[in-house]
């Protein structure tokens, strides 16, 4: 599911919304049925956001910071986090603090969170901004694998998706925009 | 010309009651030379070795990187 | 709680980790530990300087000295403690994690207390000295700054969870937490003075102890809802 | 003049310039070392008050009064880095702030020894060591100054301030500390200054031991300064050939 809006349209409150980090709303989030507010820990175990700021700390390394948000929802062995910082084009980078890399390499540090997370909901706010054309094409590749693995995708973009599964759009202007 | 002042090794040992004082003093002094002297050094040698492992790596980098492109170009990086 | 969700997603683990991970960000800045050791130091040189460097004047005072320092220097490390989490956004990561939210931050204000507490305490005999607190005070003192601080760290966390999304943060997060610290203060500076009297001081550390118990109890729980009303 | 100067800028040059001058510091201050220690603790007549303990005052006087010059010269060093902007001038204050804070932090430890006979306790209020301690503060504000700004170009304008701010401080701390100790307490018999005037038996030595210790200083600096520029200049290429030749 891809949000669309314009800037300031509420794309990053109805996500923060989503996630339950943020309650000014009225109704019910449902979760396969269950409302959020019953189930949270089975609910959290299954979501993973990635918001504006990455929660990437500066002073710790890549390494680190994995390690320590990996062990938030389910502990991981260093030999998967080395693979996902591979994967993700930081492979001489694991031990350099993050204050000493782009924001781009700092995006791929918490894009290596999906790697290493069993969550079936992905929820990314503007994962692509600070991404190169390898970053761009290695995150479609990885939304391409947890989709057809089953799992399910919330992300804003301005950027035109191009994924193989279908794509649903969500424009929260009520307008059809030109991409 | 300065005159000795202990007539034996054991008085200048207990510098009159005070050997403690005057002993913690000059120890603490012997140390901080130590410090000073060799502790830059030990720094300089750990940076020299440092900088060469990383020169080595970045050499290694830079060859792999070299032969990657040279034989194909469509891998991801 | 349900029942856990998956058997390896282990409660302890995360805690240990985010322990881990609060220690060894303050250790990779070493020269930022030395800051509230600094503090308590400057803090304490200045009361003779300003009374008097007399001995009897200073042992008067000497155990409320040492207690309003470690009480200031307690709370002036408390302010980093969300601050770069709230910035990177790793403190979101922590809000959404399936673990008792409550547990986690009781980690991070251990691993604070650990840094900034245990310093002063450890520290503390050697002010004590140099304003010449008699010598049968010295274990009450170090007794009641073991018990006394990680009660200011816990009641500070909660002003600093709840101050985390302002901008100047500095002054409004004093005019907070020392209201909520001040009765540790005044039991442990009167435990010290009293034992210098030769007056028994076990109710004072039954206070002191069930002062701790509740800060655990309770100030963990009110940051991490003081952390989801800020972050909101 | 101004050639000179900006040579001495180039930290390549002070490198090579301090690598030629370090083994004749070295031996000048081990030969003055070995004869202002014995000199010391052998050759210096008792002292009819304190007895043995004079000869702490070969350690502490010379230790003192090399910590009252690092926070001028760091202040000096600050200044050339904020006005002709000298990288060199940014390294030597950035190695003499540690220094410092060694050379306050002996000087206060053997001060405190030294008049421990007299006062009674470890620590006493007295004037010198109470300004030397606020003295040891600064150098602590310095240091962690430093090290809280990641930046290091910020960093350095910003300790180059403090260390001018806080020299200007030095001076009207020491007598205002002075002015303090004796409003509360009666001018006390002891003090650091050496006392009476001392016949040369007494002054020669020091005077030695205060080269030597300057001299240790002098080195100390030098050594640090020169692992600075390798750490800053460690992708120019004069430093990369130094480490390949260098056989560590």
């Amino acid at each position: 599911m891809q949000v669309l809006g314009s800037n300031g349209s509420g794309k990053t409150t109805l996500l923060r919304i989503i996630c339950g980090l943020n309650d000014s709303y009225e109704g019910d989030i449902l979760w396969r049925g269950i409302p959020v507010t019953a189930q949270r820990e089975t609910f959290l175990a299954a979501l993973l956001y990635i918001g504006h700021r990455v929660g990437v700390n500066r002073i710790l390394t890549p390494r680190e910071n994995l390690r320590w948000s990996a062990s938030l929802h389910t502990p991981v062995d260093d030999l998967r986090i080395e693979a996902a910082l591979a994967r993700v084009g930081l492979k001489a980078f694991e031990d350099v603090p993050c204050r000493n890399l782009s924001a781009g390499q700092n995006q791929r540090v918490s894009l290596a969170r999906l790697l290493i997370s069993p969550a079936t909901l992905w929820i990314l706010d503007e994962p692509f901004t600070t991404l190169d054309v390898y970053g761009v094409r290695e995150l479609e590749l990885l939304l391409a694998e947890h989709i057809a693995g089953g799992g399910s995708a919330l992300v804003t973009t301005h950027h035109r998706l191009n994924v193989p599964c279908a794509v649903e759009r969500l424009n929260l202007d009520g307008v059809e925009q030109p991409l | 010309m300065p005159t000795l002042q202990f007539s034996s090794f054991s008085e200048f040992l207990q510098m009159g009651t005070y050997s403690f004082h005057v002993w913690v003093v000059y120890l603490l002094f012997a140390m901080f030379l130590g410090y000073h002297l060799i502790l830059p050094g030990l720094q300089r040698k750990q940076f020299i070795r440092l900088q060469k492992r990383r020169a080595a790596r970045d050499a290694e980098l830079a060859a792999r990187a070299a032969s990657r492109h040279g034989t194909n170009d469509r891998s991801a990086e | 709680m349900s029942i856990a969700p998956s058997p390896e997603v282990s409660t302890w683990g995360a805690f240990v980790a985010t322990l881990r991970r609060d220690l060894l960000v303050a250790f990779k800045r070493r020269n930022d530990l030395l800051n509230p050791i600094m503090f308590f130091l400057i803090v304490v040189t200045l009361f003779p300087l300003g009374v008097s460097p007399d001995p009897l004047e200073l042992t008067r005072i000497s155990a409320g000295v040492v207690w309003v320092s470690a009480l200031l220097a307690s709370m002036l490390s408390l302010d980093n403690l969300y601050r770069a989490d709230y910035e990177d956004g790793s403190l979101e990561q922590l809000l959404l994690s399936p673990q008792p939210l409550f547990f986690l931050v009781l980690a991070k204000n251990i691993a604070h207390w650990l840094i900034s507490g245990l310093p002063v305490v450890v520290l503390s005999p050697l002010l004590a000295y140099m304003l010449y607190l008699p010598e049968e005070a010295y274990w009450t003192l170090v007794l009641t700054l073991l018990i006394g601080t990680p009660v200011l760290s816990l009641f500070g966390s909660i002003g600093v969870a709840l101050t985390v999304g302002l901008g100047s943060r500095g002054l409004i997060l004093a005019v907070i937490v020392l209201p909520l610290t001040m009765p540790v203060l005044i039991i442990g500076a009167k435990a010290v003075t009293d034992v210098m009297f030769g007056l028994p001081v076990g109710s004072h550390f039954a206070l002191l102890g069930a002062m701790l118990a509740v800060a655990l109890s309770i100030a963990p729980l009110a940051s991490a809802a003081a952390l989801r009303i800020s972050v909101n | 003049m101004w050639l000179w100067f900006s040579k001495l800028g180039s930290p390549r040059w002070f490198y090579e310039l301090s690598g030629k001058w370090l083994p004749w510091l070295y031996a000048a201050m081990a030969l003055l070392l070995l004869v202002g220690l014995t000199w010391a603790l052998l050759f210096v007549p008792e002292d009819y008050q304190q007895g043995h303990t004079i000869r702490i005052m070969y350690v502490h006087v010379p230790v003192a009064s090399i910590s009252l010059a690092c926070f001028p010269l760091m202040a000096i060093a600050g200044a050339i880095t904020l006005v002709w902007k000298m990288k060199l001038a940014d390294m030597v204050a950035k190695c003499v702030a540690p220094i410092g804070l060694w050379f306050t932090g002996l000087a206060l430890a053997t001060g405190a020894i030294w008049g421990e006979p007299i006062w009674g306790t470890w620590w006493a209020w007295d004037a010198r060591l109470t300004s030397m301690l606020i003295q040891f503060f600064l150098f602590v504000g310095v240091i962690a100054l430093r090290s809280a700004i990641e930046s290091p170009d910020a960093a350095a304008k910003a300790c180059a301030v403090l260390a001018i701010v806080g020299a200007i401080n030095v001076p009207i701390i020491k007598y205002s500390v002075e002015w303090w100790n004796t409003l509360h307490q009666p001018a006390s018999n002891f003090s650091m200054e050496s006392t009476a005037p001392n016949p040369p038996e007494i002054w020669v030595p020091l005077v030695i031991m205060i080269v030597a210790v300057y001299l240790l200083f002098v080195i100390s600096l030098l050594l640090r300064t020169r692992n600075e520029i390798l750490t800053r200049e460690r992708r120019s290429q004069w430093v990369t050939d130094l480490i390949a030749r260098s056989q560590v």
